[in-house]
């Protein structure tokens, strides 16, 4: 029970006070731990993230066992997930390793991995071509959603309008200051409004920190309450 | 310029081709590029991971520079793997609880820093029409979202001032999400009629 | 009347599509080349890199975005690359995430063949001039580390050669030896560098980002704790106006070519939003 | 309670006024007057020149002052400073072209090693003067404590005392005051809407974990409009992203409908697990509203960019559509598709209010006032400025006291 409950609890709230008083303290001393712990942070941060990896792994190696609708997308990800993965650690992630260099001797220390090349001509097009059907699916909203339905959304899309014809070449065209104009609402309305949101926000995420460490608030370690 | 003979670029273009399609209509195509997407991307993170941590951060100061402090982060990352066997997935929770503790301890009295400043900044040394704007909008922001005190009378009034504000900034952010979106198309327009047709320069 | 409206109320979505990619796609055909102006927050950067920092100076710019917004920030980290080449400024690369270091790995070998092509006379070499740092997990964790000690948080160079026999790393240990660093990226993890990098270690730092995060950080510039911003493809397509006015570089780039489409696809969506209100209103009129 | 805040804020302010004013515990060396030659090439225009521990730093950092003699003939060269490190010998000019500065903080300098400073005159031809005016040897100190962040660290301790107490006055029973939002009557209204249509309700939970403050938000909120849903023997589908919030989800929509006495018409198979993929997800919940025909859509939770297909598919079916994210850049999106909005935190606070969960009424109470406390400086601000703003227009009078507040003001928040 102490395992399972406390000590996560005791663990989170002992280095969390230490950081935040080592942030109060200049001294050599404190800098030493700080950077001992910051090193140890990247290590571990690393394997939080491999075990992400593993649920996805989980769920799609489920998937086809159940053979569930669908599951040969499951396959296909798997396989691909394979490929990368034996050709990124053979191969190397930004440099050529000394494997590869054996099997290919025409590969120099200088040049691209495999890992890379799958990088930029698959995952890099794909990724992007993927983001830029927003252009399209905005457009349509456009059409038939965005609807100054009242006071506030009225307000809201004129200051739209403004912003989305000033911040292009073509809006000087219809007023030669327009670009001026965008400017003044970023930086004078606009930004006090971030501002004051940004406050607001900040204040929560330091709440949500400070529960953290006072060990209130126990989302994080999952499994909900 | 002239068509590409890379074969890179056509794979490219040919996957570019077979994403947009899913604008037609949902299809087979596209499904099997989209689970391309996310095996590469995992794999592509767990490759560089592999590299980059295990080796240069864990194995490397170990096995050559006999680093043996390195021993006590790599216990805490192992036991992360707690996870695999179902009666003690909750050790897991000891990594996560330094990770996430640690970076809350970090964060506080940065993030206050940061809000200060923000209040600060505020807080104008010459008395313009803009600085006197910037005062009452961040000021009736904040009174907007203060939920202690109904939106009545005075504070009613102000909150109206807020709200206003607020529609102006999201206004702004809307018309920029806009220049965004159109941005990644050209991006796409760019490859696809530069470097693979060779159409444009 | 109502028959049309009908139509365009209920029109498949797909024709909309198409409209967009027609007036995205033809101005590339046919450029008219608007005339652009130049805002602030771009020349506060361009010119902070231009008179501040000094010849042999160190630069940092950090790639910290995926391939999802690379069409925006992309051309924004060739136009900062090529701007210290012609200043002589040591540039220094890196990112948080995985993603981001392979495209700026992208990025360095595409403007070094530039360079070195259209300047014979003044060669650049990695690992002399520019240089990319290994890819290190944590983020935060990483931008406190550098404000220590930047070798002891890298150790090696994203090609895995060791940071002390790199003559670009000389006299370079902290965050006191970098005279300006710029985040590219579409996250909140400018927000990070912002607090971390500047509130800790009082990096001078500007922001390159998307233009959907734009006016969020008008906020930052504004209280100081960052001097220059670029905002989504226009910022860039300034910055390479500026480059050009300088006689930096000579031919339009990449972002400046997109100005056009960027313009008629904003048309467009006013266009959309104006048709699609009377639409509503009209509609909205006959029901009561 | 409130007594308790007033004090720690009168604290606060006590303490950022005594610590206005920092103590300067200098080593002052003043130059040996003979030293003050001037003529044209050996030319010395320093009075003074000190050096002290750089204050609030690891020991890595020295602080050095000088002070020009006043009432001298321009000079229109500049001045160099040099470092000598004791141990070595060794010289260094760490500061040249000095015209107007009158200190200069040299770091990155080691530990238990002496150091020794010097300035000098530079004429414009570059030629130096005999003249040099030298400093005392010092060594840094490392400092244990930055006297210069104490607000910091009081406000931190404020912010902490807040949560902890109020959140235990929550848990203790007590109900704390939280305005009514104007979303929660929209969500009252749009839930009755439905049932008068005999038609469904879309709960959307957002596309998030449960990592997410916005999913617990949700979750919260859901609760509530399950119940009434069940009370009204009408029909609530949530279609999920992730399949913990699933779980979860089905959990409290169950729960919901055995507290309204209605556990028979609760239907399993309309809480569940659609896809993971971002835009597969939002291509099948269009997919059910086409089908569905929902007449209420509640949109609560952490959205990206998938948001605006959800909202534009159901304004298309026509359904009353209330949407509640932190996200703000959706945010647009759903105000101008949407019939109600809940921005940021209103949505916390109207899960706050609906549920009165401790740990969620306790920090959106802290929070609020500590919103209060950068109101209140924010309007005493505002007002002398304005104040001291109207008179400079009108009178040429330099009220020296509306200065002084303000510049307080600005110390209490000065990092």
């Amino acid at each position: 029970m102490f395992l399972k409950k406390q000590l996560p609890l005791l663990v989170a709230m002992f280095m969390g006070t230490m950081m935040i008083i080592q942030f109060f303290i200049p001294h050599p001393f404190s800098k030493n731990v700080y950077s001992t712990i910051l090193d140890w942070l990247m290590i571990v941060t690393a394997f939080t993230l491999l075990i992400a990896v593993q649920s996805t792994v989980q769920m799609h190696i489920t998937k086809i066992r159940r053979k569930v609708t669908d599951w040969q997308s499951s396959v296909i990800v798997l396989t691909a997930l394979g490929i990368t993965v034996f050709v990124g650690i053979l191969g190397g992630a930004y440099a050529p390793t000394n494997i590869l260099m054996k099997i290919f001797p025409n590969v120099q220390p200088g040049s691209d991995t495999p890992l890379m090349y799958l990088y930029i001509y698959f995952q890099t097009p794909m990724q992007a071509t993927i983001f830029s059907l927003l252009a399209f699916y905005m457009a349509s909203a456009a059409f038939r959603a965005f609807r100054a339905r009242s006071f506030d959304a009225t307000m809201l899309l004129i200051t739209a309008s403004i912003v989305t014809i000033g911040r292009v070449p073509i809006g000087q065209f219809f007023y030669a200051n327009m670009p001026e104009v965008v400017e003044w609402i970023l930086n004078y309305p606009s930004m006090a409004a971030q501002r004051g949101i940004l406050i607001g926000v900040n204040l929560g995420m330091i709440a949500t920190s400070l529960k953290i460490i006072l060990g209130i608030e126990r989302g994080y370690l999952g499994g909900g309450k | 310029m002239a068509i590409s003979t890379s074969i890179w670029i056509w794979i490219a273009a040919l996957l570019t081709l077979s994403i947009y399609s899913f604008l037609y209509k949902d299809n087979p195509f596209y499904k099997f590029s989209e689970k391309i997407l996310v095996g590469i991307s995992i794999g592509y993170t767990v490759s560089i991971y592999f590299h980059n941590t295990i080796i240069a951060k864990v194995w490397n100061p170990l096995v050559h520079d006999h680093n043996f402090l390195v021993i006590v982060p790599l216990i805490l990352g192992l036991l992360m793997f707690s996870r695999l066997f179902k009666g003690k997935a909750y050790l897991s929770r000891i990594p996560i609880a330094f990770v996430v503790g640690t970076g809350c301890g970090m964060s506080i009295p940065s993030s206050f820093e940061n809000l200060f400043k923000q209040v600060q900044g505020t807080m104008p040394q010459v008395f313009t029409i803009g600085n006197i704007i910037i005062l009452i909008g961040v000021l009736s922001t904040l009174i907007y979202f203060f939920f202690s005190v109904e939106h009545k009378g005075i504070i009613g009034k102000v909150t109206r001032v807020g709200i206003t504000f607020i529609m102006i900034g999201f206004g702004a952010a809307f018309g920029a999400t806009i220049m965004a979106r159109i941005s990644l198309f050209i991006g796409r327009i760019q490859f696809l009629l530069g470097d693979w047709l060779g159409i444009i320069s | 009347m109502m028959k049309i409206i009908n139509y365009l109320d209920h029109i498949d979505k797909r024709w909309i599509y198409l409209v967009l990619a027609i007036a995205v796609i033809f101005p590339f055909l046919f450029p008219i080349g608007c005339p652009m102006k130049i805002t602030p927050p771009v020349s506060n950067m361009y010119n902070y890199i231009n008179d501040s920092i000094p010849e042999g100076g160190v630069m940092l710019v950090s790639v910290d975005y995926d391939p999802s917004t690379m069409a925006e920030l992309h051309p924004m980290g060739k136009a900062l690359i090529t701007h210290c080449f012609s200043k002589n400024i040591r540039v220094f690369l890196m990112g948080l995430y995985p993603p981001g270091v392979g495209l700026a790995q992208d990025m360095i070998s595409n403007t070094l063949e530039e360079w070195n092509k259209s300047n014979p006379d003044n060669i650049k070499i990695l690992g002399n001039d520019i240089s990319l740092f290994a890819f290190v997990p944590g983020v935060s964790v990483v931008i406190l580390k550098m404000g220590e000690d930047i070798r002891g948080t890298f150790n090696t160079d994203a090609y895995g050669n060791d940071l002390d026999s790199l003559p670009i790393m000389a006299g370079v240990n902290t965050y006191n030896d970098i005279d300006y660093m710029v985040d590219l990226a579409g996250s909140s993890v400018i927000l990070s560098w912002i607090i971390y990098a500047n509130g800790r270690y009082n990096q001078k730092m500007g922001i390159g980002t998307t233009a959907v995060s734009m006016a969020e950080y008008y906020a930052y510039l504004n209280s100081g704790q960052a001097n220059g911003m670029l905002g989504g493809l226009k910022g860039a397509a300034e910055y390479e106006a500026l480059l050009i006015k300088n006689n930096v570089s000579q031919d339009r780039n990449q972002a400046s070519i997109g100005m056009d489409a960027q313009s008629s696809g904003h048309l467009t969506y006013i266009i959309f939003i104006i048709v699609g209100n009377i639409i509503y209103f009209i509609k909205r009129k006959k029901e009561k | 309670m409130k007594k308790m805040l007033i004090t720690l804020f009168l604290f606060l302010i006590t303490m950022s006024v005594v610590f206005a004013e920092t103590d300067n515990t200098l080593i002052p060396v003043i130059a040996d007057s003979s030293d003050l030659i001037i003529d044209e090439f050996n030319y010395c225009g320093i009075e003074s020149i000190e050096v002290k521990d750089a204050p609030n730093d690891d020991g890595t950092a020295l602080l050095i002052r000088w002070e020009k003699i006043k009432d001298v003939e321009e000079f229109d060269g500049t001045y160099s400073l040099y470092r000598i490190n004791v141990e070595t010998g060794k010289e260094r000019r760490i500061k040249e072209l000095i015209t107007n500065e009158t200190e200069y903080t040299d770091q990155g300098l080691y530990r238990n090693i002496a150091y020794k400073y010097y300035i000098v005159a530079v004429n414009n031809d570059f030629q130096i003067s005999t003249v040099r005016v030298y400093t005392e040897e010092i060594t840094t100190t490392p400092n244990w404590f930055k006297k210069d962040k104490i607000i910091l660290l009081l406000m931190i301790i404020v912010y902490i005392l807040m949560i902890v107490l109020l959140v235990h006055t929550v848990r203790k029973g007590k109900k704390l005051f939280l305005r009514r939002l104007a979303g929660i009557d929209a969500l009252d209204e749009a839930v009755g809407r439905a049932t008068e249509m005999g038609k469904p309700i879309l709960y959307i939970p957002g596309i998030s974990t449960m990592s997410d403050i916005a999913t617990i938000a949700s979750l919260n909120i859901l609760g509530p409009v399950a119940k009434k849903v069940a009370e009204y023997e009408s029909r609530i589908i949530v279609p999920n992203r992730d399949p913990i919030v699933m779980t979860v989800a089905k959990e409290i929509v169950k729960e919901a409908f055995t507290e309204a006495g209605k556990p028979d018409a609760y239907d399993d198979n309309d809480v569940f697990f659609l896809t993971d993929s971002q835009f597969g997800y939002a291509a099948a919940v269009n997919g059910i509203m086409v089908r569905e025909k929902p007449a209420t859509n509640l949109l609560l939770g952490m959205f990206y960019a998938e948001s605006l297909l959800l909202a534009e598919m159901g304004n298309t079916i026509g359904a009353i559509q209330i949407a509640g994210t932190d996200a703000v850049t959706q945010l647009p999106f759903f105000i101008t598709s949407c019939d109600y909005t809940l921005i940021g935190e209103e949505l916390y606070a109207a899960s706050a209010y609906l549920s009165n969960e401790p740990v969620l009424m306790g920090s959106i109470k802290a929070q609020d006032y500590m919103k209060a406390i950068i109101i209140c400086f924010m309007i005493l601000f505002l007002t002398v400025f304005l104040t001291n703003g109207i008179i400079n227009l009108f009178t040429d009078a330099d009220i020296g006291f509306f200065d002084g507040i303000m510049n307080v003001i600005r110390f209490v928040f000065n990092t």
